[in-house]
């Protein structure tokens, strides 16, 4: 195993931080999650989606840039770093499951997803708890799709929903009526959870137990994503630390060297680094389907997790005052850490899998 | 003579529940200090009217460059014929948007670091002074920045002799990190009864991994209780806090904030839905309060601050 | 509530602190503890005996001190600051349960007992789970006892056991025949946990249900005893701590100026302060019967266990290099509150009943 | 041409179950600083009889007064004809006991703090070396006291040049810190494996807190893992580990703790139970193992001389 980027996934690091620093820097973002009704921007999901990056992790036959596990992880820790707002992930994770399900009625409109022209969401929970969607309610024919799914991260802007339903998997177009979507605003301002209720025409792409299979390796990717956000979560907020360390003063001198403070921030370096190790090994057993992989997966997720909570919110403690002030932006990285330590498998949840990888 | 020290932690164990009232301030942090250093006329003046919460009180302590170094503060009282002129800026003053009075520390004297602060009572209504709300990380704005242009500070306002005003804030701190420690101990109380309830409901009261979680919160509630009944005795029996009041603050800010990550950790998902969403606990806004206690291991003497002084005044560590 | 000792008990305190000076500070116990079979000095517990330690809480009416609950704590607190080697809790709580046994057989040698001359002492254990010691295999009838008994404490110097038997409570004079005692070494080794196998003649004083009854007022004692004596190993070990910060130079300069360590020190302090104010006020509660006692107590155990772990694991790190060494002082704190922490209700069990004790 | 880094890792690894032998001193740290900074003759003269065991090497740096502070140390060479005579006295030689060579930090300047430093090798079969046990909290003697009265400690085995001593000791500590970690790993497997095996046979692996706790210490142990593969990976490419090494130092040493800690808890008294004693975990003595963990976040540099290399020269935060 090698930790050194190959040289094509450098280029893609250099390129998405180039174009995050260009189209999205935190203080271009803020009012974005603050005042705008979607939370995220269209125009630069357009672009990413011009860029490649929807479709980054597939086969290029299907237009993807095949960049695989670390290279999606690469693109998430960049995100992560500026707290991109959207459903990026949620959005890779929902044409990831299409292109897995090798039926027309997906290929035929993915194309048009993959260069971010549409928009396609997983909707998968039907209780707070982010389980693995046994004993769903929702009901499916060929015809038309009925239920209610909570938890769908920026619902309310999808064209279309990848319902988990009793039968199986089934694609929603959004229609004009039997479409009912109630906002459950969080603790994360930026976040954009709905609960949508429907009862309307959708296609049945495939059976239950095939769309387990489908959903089981997704979430993996998924949990592995969620990682990739945290460790980028942290790197963003431990750099604010640091450059505020450095120049506020107090007692007559920088706060920086106070050792209480100097080992405070080495802890959250070790988090940072220690993350990263997991995110990257994580990643690379994924891309090399590596029997390890759900050990490592569910590792990283959980510590990622744990780390982040505890990086962010020292940010909040060091900056002092400020730091819980709306303006200066520590809060935006402490919050949105807490969405994320809950989706995509919660930290409990991992923790229970990582067990199970290892038959305990 | 205003509440006695054992009255005002029961007086705040009981308001604790209702909304936060802005009497709070005048009453559990400069009441101690008028009853410790003011004249018979200013108690006559301030107490009353402060209890009946006719005159709203705020505290103007830190500034943007003296927050845990606050003998760094530079807001300036400039001799005024009898009177004094104040010029500088106030921050993180909790509940100024809406106060009458403000209790300032001013620098009567720029070279000396802590014999050079004098204590004023201010009155807010006056055109010299320009109060702006900050917005906090919950998006509430409880507290602000008061801005002083030469605003007028009456001598015979003043709490305490000329230089004195040092001393004084210190009984404030004392009471203020001191003397709370019940008064939250009744949210906790609260708190705690809605995660016990919310697990139940959510039905996973019985598993052991909860109980363990919930145990620890319950057992180290008792501690900060027990730690509060000591202080109070001592303070009933007339003895003015000192640096141990540094523990209480430590335990009760650290507490509050094990015990909201604990919640979020414990109930999920539903514990960060904020109150009026679907799914949310009804009575408890836990989204709220994870986000308030990061805050109160910050105000009042961070617990960096709490540590040194433990260190320094009570253990005597040398200094390097 | 107050906190202030009365007069009588701080009398005790400073009697039983002389005392300990003169006859067992820590370099005069060591020896003891190392080099001797018995692991304590009969010399000094029969004084204790004489000046009314044992007989400490029993009635004035039994020869005993009436000094309750408060009493004993001051006096293990101040056991616990010199690492006290021995069985004197145990003691306590054997005279305790006699004096609670309204029965002839028992107050006939009690007398000897409280004064030092005989030892008596609880075995109760059959696992190494320290539970209530419910569905107990040992049996007694009128004449004899029978069974084999777990974790007796310094069981091999008793001359008298209190055998818990599933019929009821017994007395159990040790005999020349029919006692086999095997030692169980531990970390702490001035420990000297026994394995006692009986078949004997012995005397069964009461009843299951009584014995039910006794002990579990008993244990009360003996969790809130555990806690006074953790309490002061903890002060014992911040003791040696900051003697150590102030003298032992690095750097060219005293360690105790590091604001790392300082912070260290004050952490420590905060529980030791934190775990005075829990024991007294369970031990308040418990001399004055209030209905909070149960979870006063099981909360004073369980945060005076972890709170030693920390503090006298601490002590070890503080004094670097030599904290390690058998020579210096700060393991024998460490493991002393390591047996503690498992004994007398061990702090799982604690915070199990500190829940129950709330309706949880 | 001695063990490549990859090599040294693996055979630490293989070699870790074995009882603790006497030739890891020499292999692990002091063979990557002969390959990096000796002679073709010294090479030659020690490395062979390193790996063959013939000649055990023990580490002669600390002091009494020279723990944590370690370029205090006051251990004199003064010169002797060509040579140099040795005066002072180390302390925590792992090994001492049985060991026939010592790689010695001494000074030959006593002005110059790091330039006055010089790495000497030194033969302990000579009447001026006397080598005292130290009994550790375990009542094992696993290292000792070595008193220098005159010792004689030739030229031609003086690592590097007179002077650069400090130098090539960061790179025996830094070896220390980082190669080691997946060797410590290959402990951390098997006694995890034990642990389950324990609370299996307790019955108790299905209570959810006795899973979350073996969970976490499993995840962590994972991440060790990725760290080690890390640090292996840039030491395969050839750089000498630098202050990073400091971070495997700190995770290693405080997750031994965290294991020893987290199995005395779970299995209860019985991970007490010295090995040998009714009930005792057969094939694991945890109780020597926690007081074992308790000094592995003290040599080799504690973890707050760690820290401090982090936030000086990782994170360059400003010395006061």
């Amino acid at each position: 195993m090698n930790f050194e980027l190959s040289e094509a996934n450098s280029l893609l690091k250099s390129s998405i931080r180039e174009f995050l620093q260009q189209e999205a820097p935190l203080d271009k973002s803020r009012p974005v999650m603050e005042d705008t009704e979607e939370g995220f921007s269209r125009e630069i999901y357009a672009k990413l989606g011009d860029l490649g990056y929807c479709g980054l992790t597939l086969p290029e036959s299907e237009g993807g840039s095949a960049a695989g596990a670390i290279g999606l992880a690469v693109v998430l820790e960049e995100m992560g770093r500026v707290a991109f707002p959207g459903p990026f992930l949620d959005l890779v994770l929902a044409i990831e499951t299409l292109s897995r399900v090798k039926d027309e009625p997906a290929s035929e409109f993915l194309q048009g997803i993959v260069e971010g022209r549409k928009s396609v969401l997983l909707a998968r929970w039907e209780t707070l708890e982010d389980l693995d969607g046994s004993s769903l309610q929702t009901r499916s024919d060929q015809n038309t799709v009925r239920g209610t799914k909570l938890l769908v991260p920026f619902g309310n802007s999808a064209d279309f929903l990848l319902v988990t339903a009793a039968e199986g998997l089934a694609l929603f177009p959004r229609p004009e009526e039997g479409w009912k979507a109630i906002s459950l605003p969080l603790l994360d301002h930026a976040q954009r959870l709905v609960e949508i209720s429907l009862d309307a025409p959708g296609t049945l792409l495939c059976d239950k137990k095939t769309a387990d299979t489908i959903l089981k390796e997704v979430a993996q990717l998924g949990a592995l994503g969620a990682s990739a956000l945290l460790l980028g979560l942290i790197e963003g907020s431990l750099e604010l630390t640091l450059d505020y360390l450095k120049e506020r003063k107090a007692f007559g001198r920088s706060i920086g060297s106070f050792q209480v403070l100097q080992h405070r921030a080495a802890d959250m370096w070790i988090r940072m680094e220690s993350c990263r190790s997991a995110v990257y090994r994580a990643a690379w057993a994924v891309e090399n389907k590596q029997n390890e992989a759900p050990l490592l997966v569910a590792s990283a997720k959980a510590y990622c997790g744990d780390s982040a909570h505890f990086v962010c919110g020292e940010t909040i403690q060091l900056f002092g005052g400020v730091g819980y002030t709306w303006e200066y932006d520590p809060h935006i990285y402490y919050k949105r850490v807490k969405t994320l330590e809950q989706l995509y498998g919660s930290t409990r949840n991992q923790l229970e899998a990582a067990l199970r990888s290892q038959g305990i | 003579r205003g509440l006695t020290v054992v009255e005002n932690a029961i007086f705040a164990a009981e308001t604790i529940h209702a909304p936060p009232i802005a009497s709070r301030v005048g009453i559990n942090l400069l009441g101690p200090a008028l009853i410790h250093h003011a004249t018979e006329e200013q108690r006559k003046r301030f107490i009353p009217k402060m209890l009946s919460g006719e005159e709203v009180w705020c505290q103007g302590f830190s500034e943007p460059d003296a927050g845990s170094d606050l003998a760094a503060l530079r807001t300036r009282a400039e001799p005024d014929g009898e009177d004094f002129r104040l010029e500088g800026q106030k921050v993180w003053t909790t509940f100024a948007p809406w106060s009458d009075w403000i209790f300032v520390l001013a620098r009567t004297d720029p070279d000396d670091r802590y014999g050079g602060i004098t204590f004023f009572l201010v009155s807010l209504h006056q055109e010299e002074i320009d109060v702006r709300p900050i917005r906090q990380i919950t998006g509430e704005s409880e507290f602000g920045e008061v801005f002083f242009s030469g605003a007028l500070a009456k001598r015979e306002h003043i709490i305490g002799a000329i230089g004195e005003g040092w001393k004084i804030a210190m009984t404030v701190l004392a009471y203020e990190r001191g003397s709370m420690s019940l008064a939250h101990l009744a949210r906790f109380d609260h708190y705690l009864k809605d995660l016990v309830q919310g697990v139940r409901e959510k039905g996973t009261l019985k598993r052991t991994d909860v109980r363990e979680k919930i145990a620890r919160l319950l057992v180290e509630k008792e501690i900060l209780r027990a730690n509060g009944y000591r202080t109070l005795a001592s303070l009933a029996s007339g003895q003015a806090p000192g640096p141990e009041a540094s523990l209480e603050k430590i335990f009760w800010s650290e507490y509050s904030r094990r015990l909201a990550d604990g919640a979020l950790d414990l109930l999920g998902l539903q514990a960060q839905l904020l109150v009026g969403s679907p799914y949310a606990r009804p009575h408890m806004d836990w989204a709220q309060e994870a986000l308030y206690s990061r805050a109160v291991t910050i105000y009042a003497g961070s617990s960096e601050i709490q540590r040194n002084i433990i260190s320094k005044r009570i253990l005597k560590l040398p200094s390097s």
